[in-house]
């Protein structure tokens, strides 16, 4: 991990279709800090998700991250997080081995058959991503986090399709994150049970306003 | 960098050749594509011989292209493309890689298949290599262009009328190129024929701008 | 016999002894009918000694055609009674088939360079052949793309029934279209002219081919059969 | 029934329209192939009038044979068959409905396109709407038989040359009397022509068996 | 509805790809019955409700149903029933409103314009479907459930995705239709509410066990 990474976000407003859907969002964050997103359906946390990663522009504010050598530029700053959103990414065809290489080699890190162990699908690790079921794709999915080992982990609903074992696994993923020194930013529906050090609602707009 | 470049091209290759179809298909189109020339213009083998090449290079564009389209859509609807991007890899590189198992999967195989059928169409057989390498550069050119195009129509509201918009233009030169040196090896001129040159050199522009090209349609498609 | 034989623990007990002697007459008809067609037989007065091509080629010919025959009623019995032993037969078969139709049209094409002078002419019973040969490859191509078994015998089944209703089509479309352009008449049959002594020879080969194909299809049924109970047992 | 099978036809075709391959891609290959074709030959009038319907008739089989990948296979993985399994109206009919877009949408270009090639290949004026039948009447063909190939392929991946694999089978004699016929109208012989009428008997078989086909495999494909 | 409608299921046992993964269900259910099938992560619920909607085969046993006119033939139970899956089954490029008149025509029932309403995506109405957020392409398609009008409802995961209102929603829509005497039969990891007249807890088969 990068020692005293930070991760501000000032003043962040965020269009979709040019209409602006998030207004005015900051936080700021540490090494260790879980950062919770909340908010209605539709109300943007999959959006702003996507700004952090660098994928969308945001309309005004800005978002930067600094270590202890630095500001970090925008460009660098995208390969310092990892984002795991609603979908899972998985090809039907291939088997969860050959997705796990695939990504241990796109992202360059990672020991393959510990993190098959250690996401708890080694005996489906044959198996074609066509036949898993939602929970075991979902943890398929998540096992990125561990093969591409970035500081920041930007998740979408994880917990979605998850059984309790499950999720008591994911909690536990991300508190070692934590607790090695990483930050999480998640958007939940339900907590997922780690205690947040910062909360982001966003503005409860009815679906009906959401037009 | 290496390793993501290589692990996509790995993907990417498996990809195509799973599901059974893998080796069989391709080369089952381009074989029926071949067949059904002669079925429809009759037995003439004088006239085969003249419009065997021309369409044999139609009939490759087309496999090319029939590939080409899910490249990117399917990255994009299934959430690959994003992880893609969050690689550390240049994008440029792992656009490039894509393209490369593009063009070993099925345009090895066309150029392969290419060859023995051109017999059927009456070309000699020394002139079956000078076949294969024409054909297996032309694919170059379809498959940076084409990939190009797939990048840019991606996720578009009308991405068929974009592809078939922004591609035919593209694939001209190689076809006419291409059909050319192909005829012009089939007569016994041997490869470099002037057409040849021309086919070569479409491929290297294609090489050079296709994947960059690719690359930055892709990008701004993630949004 | 055949519902009796539709038990596949019937069917492996009635095979066990039947294929023995299956392989036993199939190598016998082989033997004689080759060496009788490849050795002694007479040259051809136009072709001479190429002429010989023809006791390999003209049986792979016609059971090419008769062995998909056989799938499509196995496909009718397994669509319609989801039997087991019929789409192993049907697979099985269509393995065989796809050599047979293969070696056709291999020895013709050895066999039309000297004869014609080329290896492949548009003529209308090559095309049909071929678009024969294409129709084994797809359902086998089809068999294999599909991972679940049960699932790829019900697809294959389809495909095959609807392959029989095209391939009469076939032949008659072409047949229509070589009268059409009178291809470049290359194919000048001696047709029934044919001598006794080349006759014998070709009519055992003939039977040859049937035998192994029978003995064949015998054999690699029950390699299939015990695939799959080993399969149905699960991983170790 | 009768709402559930217009439901269906209409969703499709306005798929057809939007995004997705749509009918532009395939109309591109079949104007950039009968187009270029004769370009890179070089044909001279009479060459081109005695090329020009088996050419017109292989680049409408091909273009239809590119639209069918993802007939069933979009469906498969986005759950819409499982939807239509779940309708009253008999299933055979929905996948009929399928069958009839696809054809509007790309059929019917393909046709009303096909009618002033014709013209650049030295067909006359009046043999115009004859030709549009034909062509018209064939796609029938393609459809049909390629319904059932799309069925029987979907769920694997790169299902389009295993398709291509299926169909060219079933595409031959359509192909053969299509072209034939196209050449008797070229000469002003009219539509009635004996070609014509086998081409409308391959129509008519595909027509009944395709749809029934297609809908037991797709049936199969839902697990 | 179907008068004093009912659905058994018998000693039912589903395998996938060859291997039993679900053994001797059974329940019966009437008419405002409430089926709750829960399990971790793999142990079949997806299999069991796709058994339910006759698109698998069961290995053994028997679903039957049958109404006060007496029994329903297999091929008419399909019909009685609807399934939402883990999948939308959306298409990107159509609109909310084009989707609902699909679904409109396709099942022969339901009124496009109050259903629009009553699954609150009015505003939304022209929008591409690929457009929607997670939550909102799961409100869209759980409104097939109100134009398909089927006595069975079969829901996987239904709430996934959803927010606190759009779940008090859905408790709304599936009260309603057991009070007007359907049955609803629903996978769930969450109780979404309801109380349920049968529990079908599938063996909890571990993930390790699950090869
Ligand atoms: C439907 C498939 C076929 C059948 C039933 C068939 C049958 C025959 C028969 C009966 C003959 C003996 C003619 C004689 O009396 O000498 C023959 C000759 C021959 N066949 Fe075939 N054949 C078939 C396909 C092919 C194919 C696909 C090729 C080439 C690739 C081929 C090439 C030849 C040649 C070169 C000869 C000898 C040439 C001649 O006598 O003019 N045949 N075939
Ligand atoms: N490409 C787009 N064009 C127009 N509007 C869009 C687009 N993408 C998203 N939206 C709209 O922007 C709003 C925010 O969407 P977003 O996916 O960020 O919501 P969310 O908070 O993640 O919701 P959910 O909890 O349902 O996932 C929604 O109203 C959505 O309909
Ligand atoms: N086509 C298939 N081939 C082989 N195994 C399969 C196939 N489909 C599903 N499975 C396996 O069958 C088991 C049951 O799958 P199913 O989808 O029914 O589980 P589930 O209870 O719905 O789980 P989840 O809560 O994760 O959705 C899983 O272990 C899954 O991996
Ligand atoms: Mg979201
Ligand atoms: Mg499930």
């Amino acid at each position: 991990m990068l020692p005293s990474l930070r991760l501000s976000v000032e003043d962040l407003a965020v269009a979709r279709g040019g209409r602006r859907i998030v207004e005015r969002i900051g936080f700021n964050a540490g090494p260790g800090d879980y950062v919770e997103i909340t908010g209605p359906n539709g109300a943007g946390k999959t959006s702003l998700l996507r700004v952090l990663a660098g994928f969308l522009r945001p309309l005004e504010g800005r978002v930067t991250m600094s270590s202890n050598f630095g500001p970090i530029d925008r460009d660098e700053q995208a390969l310092c997080m990892h984002l795991i959103g609603h979908r899972d990414g998985l090809k039907g065809p291939l088997s969860v081995a050959e997705h796990m290489a695939f990504w241990a080699g796109l992202y360059e890190g990672g020991d393959e058959a510990a993190v098959l162990e250690r996401v708890g699908l080694k005996p489906l690790a044959e198996r074609p991503a066509r036949t898993l079921s939602a929970g075991q794709a979902r943890r398929l999915a998540l096992s990125r986090l561990l093969l591409a080992q970035r500081p920041v982990w930007l998740l979408d609903e994880p917990a979605a399709t998850l059984d309790i074992a499950g999720r008591a696994w994911l909690l536990g993923l991300v508190s070692d994150h934590l607790a090695s020194g990483g930050i999480v930013v998640a958007a939940v529906h339900d907590p997922i049970g780690a205690l947040p050090n910062h909360r982001v609602a966003l503005n409860p707009a009815t679906l009906a306003e959401a037009s | 960098m290496n390793a993501a470049v290589a692990a996509v091209f790995k993907r990417d290759l498996t990809l195509a050749w799973l599901g059974g179809a893998g080796a069989a298909a391709p080369l089952g189109f381009f074989v029926g594509a071949t067949v059904l020339v002669p079925l429809a213009i009759g037995a003439d083998g004088k006239m085969l011989a003249l419009i065997g090449p021309p369409l044999l290079w139609v009939s490759a564009a087309l496999a090319a292209l029939m590939t080409l389209e899910r490249v990117f859509q399917a990255d994009l609807e299934d959430g690959a493309l994003d992880q893609m991007l969050l690689a550390r890899a240049p994008f440029e590189a792992l656009v490039l890689a894509k393209g490369a198992a593009a063009w070993v999967a099925v345009g090895g195989t066309i150029a392969l298949a290419a060859a023995p059928l051109a017999l059927t169409m009456q070309a000699p057989l020394p002139s079956l290599p000078i076949i294969f390498i024409d054909m297996a550069i032309g694919m170059i050119a379809f498959f940076g262009t084409g990939l190009l195009a797939a990048a840019l129509a991606a996720g578009v509201r009308r991405a068929g009328v974009l592809i078939a918009l922004l591609v035919l233009p593209f694939y001209a030169p190689p076809i006419i190129f291409g059909a050319a040196a192909t005829a012009a090896a089939a007569r016994g001129e041997g490869l470099f024929t002037p057409p040849f040159l021309l086919l070569a050199g479409c491929a290297l522009a294609a090489l050079a701008l296709g994947p960059i090209g690719a690359a930055a349609a892709a990008r701004l498609q993630a949004e | 016999m055949i519902t009796a034989l539709a038990n596949p623990q019937r069917f492996m007990r009635f095979s066990e002894w039947v294929l023995p002697f299956a392989a036993i007459i199939a190598m016998l008809l082989l033997i004689v009918g080759l060496t009788w067609g490849l050795v002694f037989s007479p040259p051809d007065a136009v072709q001479f000694e190429s002429v010989r091509i023809m006791y390999v080629h003209v049986p792979a010919a016609i059971w090419s055609m008769g062995i998909y025959a056989f799938m499509a009623v196995a496909s009718l019995m397994s669509f319609v009674w989801r039997h087991l032993l019929a789409d192993v037969a049907a697979r099985c078969a269509a393995q065989i088939g796809v050599a047979y139709a293969g070696l056709c049209l291999v020895t013709g094409s050895l066999w039309g360079a000297p004869t014609w002078g080329t290896w492949w002419a548009w003529d209308s019973r090559l095309t049909s052949m071929l678009l024969l040969f294409l129709t084994y490859v797809g359902y086998l191509a089809l068999w294999s793309a599909v991972e679940d078994e049960t699932k790829a015998a019900r697809l294959a089944s389809i495909l095959c029934m609807a392959g029989a209703v095209n391939l009469p089509i076939i032949h008659y479309s072409v047949e229509w279209w070589g009268s059409l352009h009178q291809s470049s008449s290359l194919w000048k049959l001696s047709g029934p002219s044919i001598y006794p002594t080349m006759l014998w020879p070709l009519l055992i080969c003939i039977a040859a081919y049937g035998m192994v194909f029978f003995a064949l299809l015998l054999a690699s049924m029950r390699a299939e059969i015990y695939r799959r109970r080993v399969l149905a047992r699960g991983p170790a």
